[in-house]
């Protein structure tokens, strides 16, 4: 019986998953939860913009892992929205990037910013770390025009603007790639700009040293992260839902670890050897 | 000789590159953005060389009625469908934009998805204390993962503290040794081959 | 035109780097060739064709999505290496080899490791084109596509060495329910944790840039290596000498680092 | 719960439970969505670097940029891989992306990855976690000495390295988990609310 917890069907160990998962996220439970220092590193950097302030938004995630974005940028959006005056332009270093960066043109236009005059969408431009050394030396070399066409020095909302010192903040979502590090290279070490990278969970530990030493501003880990940034904004959504699959799936798993252990601990005298995998 | 030439391509490339991160000079700079353009295009032309294994392959498969046939026809009607509309429409335009959300994404996310469920089963699988090694992996492992929920705290508030100093201190230090070892080895490779020490084109 | 100043150390470090590294290789050429200590997943290499052949079943192998033209090149070369040894070995043993390629520029660089890995066995007539299969451009149409394929040839050997992305462990666990005996590398960090589960061999970071001098033993190679562990040891060093003076207040090593180590 | 009348969800759920369905086994089912993936991403690529090559080569080109005839003949000779005769040729091209690549990690890696990572260890060994750090980063870098002589110093260094590791290993596969399941709950979030309507 015991012998049999180490090797249930690997369909059996899904289905139960899916159980467990999905019914917490069709019907939200509220978990209590703690803020991580980065996250807040990134709230008040937000916080701390004047009027008149640039903030470049860098997208740099896919579809697939909008899930686990989406629900941070849509807060960070919401508190750059909460601060009068500030000047965004989005720009795209992955393929499909452009979809959230209209969207949060949208988002904007919707709050009543006006196209050009607060807000602009420059457009894709490919090769990561390039692109950004690009943009960081001068963006409107790296876009003579935005993505609706428009010349940018026509754009009020690069006023006065030309590398990355008169960037006030740079927000870089990533789901891959180098996450800040491009940032960091090109824009922090050689002009001091100040660097907020929204990543997926899984790369937050390697990000870690860079905002350790000071290179990045602050981050925000994935879903977690929009979630907590959605519990210091005061608005639950999307995000706190998800909080309550997370911690069943985790406990699940902690759960067929612990028992895998004690039948392998009880059974290890019966049965020596097998394949180690 | 055919090598020789080669690796005198990639040692100047390569040395371009480098000039123009130790080396002030506008025109060096201008110079090196030209080639690193000239690298996106000369990618660009590539994808047509897989385009052609693609059809290469699904092309025998359909005239020739072989196992699997019907599916190489999807996989080509997909692909004409989807380059022919993205290039006579452009992919920024509203039919394009949604014939991508309904397929590329979702199946996107789907494969994405699946992952979580072979972590659950490989974790499940591996993580018994076989040896020593496994039972690290596996107690730094389980730490972090309760630390990641909420009920962690519950249970004890050692250990999102624990979490946190494994996370700051040996994950930390190991991420560095790590980081530094790969970067010193991928430098030497990279000099490897700037010396055509690697035969790395074949010939 | 000048020296940007506090950029110097990089290039400092690539000046020592690459004279340790001619040094030791004129030391190796000269005879005195270095021990090299034993790394389990570049042993087992031969091993797993060799259960493929027994088994009468092909062998899957990998570089990742990872493209040449950033800085995980050449983790995306080493990979490149490793398959033309691969190659090499399925053309002796007899046993095929199926290659799944994601990024276009490496699929041509692919083709020809195979091939000359044919040759290098003495059978360059027994390469074929399906051998090397571009899949897709898309990350995650190409893992797929390598799941459905692994399963479909029942391939008894999976190799995964390159720069891997999501991909990472959907193609592994792939392998796994295929029934491959499997090796893992990657210097990606957030990857190699897969591998070091799931795999039954990994080469862990680094480890993948001493491949090739390991399994040619030729002589500039192992003197390469040999090179490239100088600066290893010299980082060691540095860094327990750092602390050390740090901890008394001298930061002559931070100071120095930070102007010029931009 | 009311299910979508939006065909586009539909084709988006049935498409994400084709691929869940190798969760099961491979499958006809599967293998569909798989060559279906395949060719609409080949499609997709093709059309997106058509695009591409329009702007950044060949409407230049026309505009008069005579620098841009140089990487599209370059481009071009790729394609003498189909001959026996000039294959050579092609090999040459590929010596360019290669070069980049090695140029941009040799230029990158040792300020950021190297001089930084270093930098940022030499900590003031006047507490335990800062005397750990320290330690474990040398002994992990020590782990990757692959022809020194293993003494017992080294080899001390390379044991501490190798526990380092395995709680970065560790660590890396947990923080995955919550990740992971983060995108999942986004496949979900498309079948369960999108197309079935059981989220609110």
């Amino acid at each position: 019986m015991l012998q049999k917890l180490q090797s249930i069907d690997r369909r059996i160990v899904y289905l139960l998953f899916f159980v467990v998962t999905a019914v917490p996220f069709v019907r939200p439970v509220q978990v209590p939860m703690q803020i991580a220092e980065y996250t807040k590193g990134t709230y008040e950097a937000m916080e701390a913009l004047k009027p008149g302030d640039f903030v470049l938004i860098d997208v740099r995630f896919s579809p697939a892992s909008a899930g686990e974005m989406v629900p941070a940028y849509s807060s960070m959006l919401a508190h750059l929205l909460k601060k009068p005056g500030v000047r965004v332009a989005w720009f795209v270093t992955s393929l499909s990037g452009a979809i959230y960066a209209d969207d949060g043109i949208r988002m904007f236009e919707a709050a009543g910013k006006v196209y050009g005059k607060d807000i602009a969408q420059m457009g894709f431009l490919a090769g990561e770390e390039t692109a950004i050394a690009a943009v960081s030396q001068d963006i409107f070399k790296a876009f003579p025009s935005d993505s609706r066409g428009t010349k940018s020095d026509q754009l009020e909302v690069l006023k006065g603007i030309k590398n990355a010192k008169d960037f006030a903040l740079v927000l870089n979502m990533s789901d891959g790639g180098l996450g800040p590090l491009g940032w960091v290279r090109q824009a922090n070490m050689p002009f001091g700009t100040k660097v907020i990278s929204l990543l997926s969970q899984v790369m937050v530990p390697s990000a870690i040293p860079y905002y350790q030493a000071k290179q990045v501003v602050g981050l925000v880990s994935g879903l977690q992260g929009g979630a907590e940034y959605e519990q210091m904004l005061g608005t639950p959504g999307r995000g706190m839902a998800s909080m309550g699959a997370q911690t069943f799936g985790h406990l699940y798993l902690v759960a067929l670890v612990i028992l895998a252990n004690i039948s392998y601990l009880v059974t290890r005298g019966a049965s020596k050897g097998g394949r180690v995998k | 000789m055919q090598r020789r030439y080669q690796t005198w391509i990639v040692a100047a490339t390569a040395i371009l590159m480098l000039c123009e991160q130790f080396v002030k000079s506008p025109g060096l700079a201008a110079a090196a953005k030209e080639v690193r353009n000239w690298g996106l295009i000369v990618a660009a032309f590539a994808l047509g060389l897989g385009t052609v294994n693609l059809t290469m392959i699904h092309g025998d498969k359909i005239s020739k009625k072989k196992e699997g046939w019907f599916n190489s026809l999807v996989l080509m009607a997909g692909l004409v469908v989807f380059a022919v509309t993205g290039i006579v429409l452009g992919t920024s335009h509203k039919t394009y934009s949604a014939m991508y959300d309904t397929t590329v994404s979702p199946m996107a996310t789907a494969l994405f998805g699946t992952l979580i469920f072979y972590i659950v089963s490989a974790g499940y699988r591996s993580f018994v204390i076989r040896r020593l090694e496994s039972g690290v992996i596996l107690a730094s492992a389980l730490i972090v993962m309760l630390a990641q929920i909420p009920v962690g705290r519950m249970i004890s508030p050692v250990i999102p503290d624990a979490a946190t100093w494994l996370q700051n201190i040996p994950n930390n230090a190991g991420q560095r040794g790590l980081v530094i070892g790969a970067a010193v080895g991928a430098v030497a490779n990279g000099l490897r081959v700037m010396l055509g020490l690697e035969r790395n084109f074949g010939g | 035109m000048s020296l940007v100043a506090d950029r110097a150390l990089g290039l400092v470090t690539l000046l020592l780097l690459f004279g340790a590294m001619y040094w030791q290789m004129q030391v190796a050429k000269g005879g005195k060739l270095p021990t090299i200590r034993r790394i389990a997943g570049l042993d087992a290499i031969p091993e797993a064709v060799g259960r493929a052949t027994e088994l009468g079943r092909p062998v899957h192998y990998s570089t990742g999505i990872g493209a040449l033209d950033n800085e995980f090149g050449p983790q995306t070369l080493a990979g490149l290496g490793l398959l033309q040894y691969v190659s090499m070995l399925c053309a002796k043993y007899d046993t095929k080899i199926i290659n799944t390629v994601c990024n276009p520029v490496v699929f041509p660089l692919s083709q020809e490791m195979v091939k000359s890995g044919y040759t290098e066995a003495g059978r360059p007539d027994a390469y074929t084109d399906d051998m090397v299969r571009f899949l897709s451009s898309e990350q995650f149409a190409y893992a797929g596509g390598a799941m459905g394929t692994m399963q479909r040839e029942k391939v008894a050997a999976n190799f995964m060495i390159g720069a891997f992305y999501a991909e990472a462990l959907l193609i592994a666990e792939a392998g796994f329910q295929a029934g491959a005996i499997q090796v893992g590398s990657t210097a990606r960090m957030y990857q190699l944790p897969f591998f070091v589960i799931v795999c039954d061999y990994v080469l862990i970071g680094e480890e993948m840039f001493a491949a090739s001098a390991y399994v040619s033993r030729e002589p500039d190679k192992l003197g390469a290596l040999a090179g490239q562990d100088i600066g290893k040891v010299v980082s060691f060093l540095l860094i327990g000498l750092g602390a050390v003076l740090t901890t008394f207040k001298i930061n002559v090593i931070t100071d120095f680092l930070t102007k010029y180590g931009k | 719960m009311s299910i979508s009348s939006d065909p586009k969800a539909w084709i988006a759920a049935i498409l994400i439970l084709c691929l869940y369905s190798f969760l099961y086994k491979e499958n006809p089912v599967f293998r569909f969505a798989e060559h279906l993936y395949i060719g609409i991403g080949a499609g997709h690529a093709i059309a997106v670097q058509w695009n591409n090559l329009k702007n950044t080569a060949f409407l230049p080109l026309f505009r008069g940029n005579m620098m841009m005839i140089i990487p599209i003949i370059i481009g071009a000779l790729l394609y003498t891989r189909f001959s026996k005769k000039y294959v050579h040729i092609s090999r040459l091209c590929l010596a360019l992306p290669v070069g980049l690549g090695i140029g941009l990690a040799l230029r990158g890696l040792p300020a950021a990855q190297i001089l930084s990572q270093i930098r940022a260890t030499l900590v003031p060994l006047n507490n335990i976690n800062n005397f750990l750090t320290v330690i474990c980063v040398m002994g992990t870098l020590s782990f990757f000495f692959f022809t020194t002589k293993q003494t017992p110093v080294v080899r001390g260094f390379s044991e501490v390295g190798k526990w380092t590791m395995m709680v970065t290993f560790g660590l890396t596969f947990a923080t995955a988990v919550f990740g992971q399941m983060a995108i999942y709950l986004g496949a979900l979030q498309r079948v369960l609310g999108t197309w079935l309507g059981m989220i609110k």
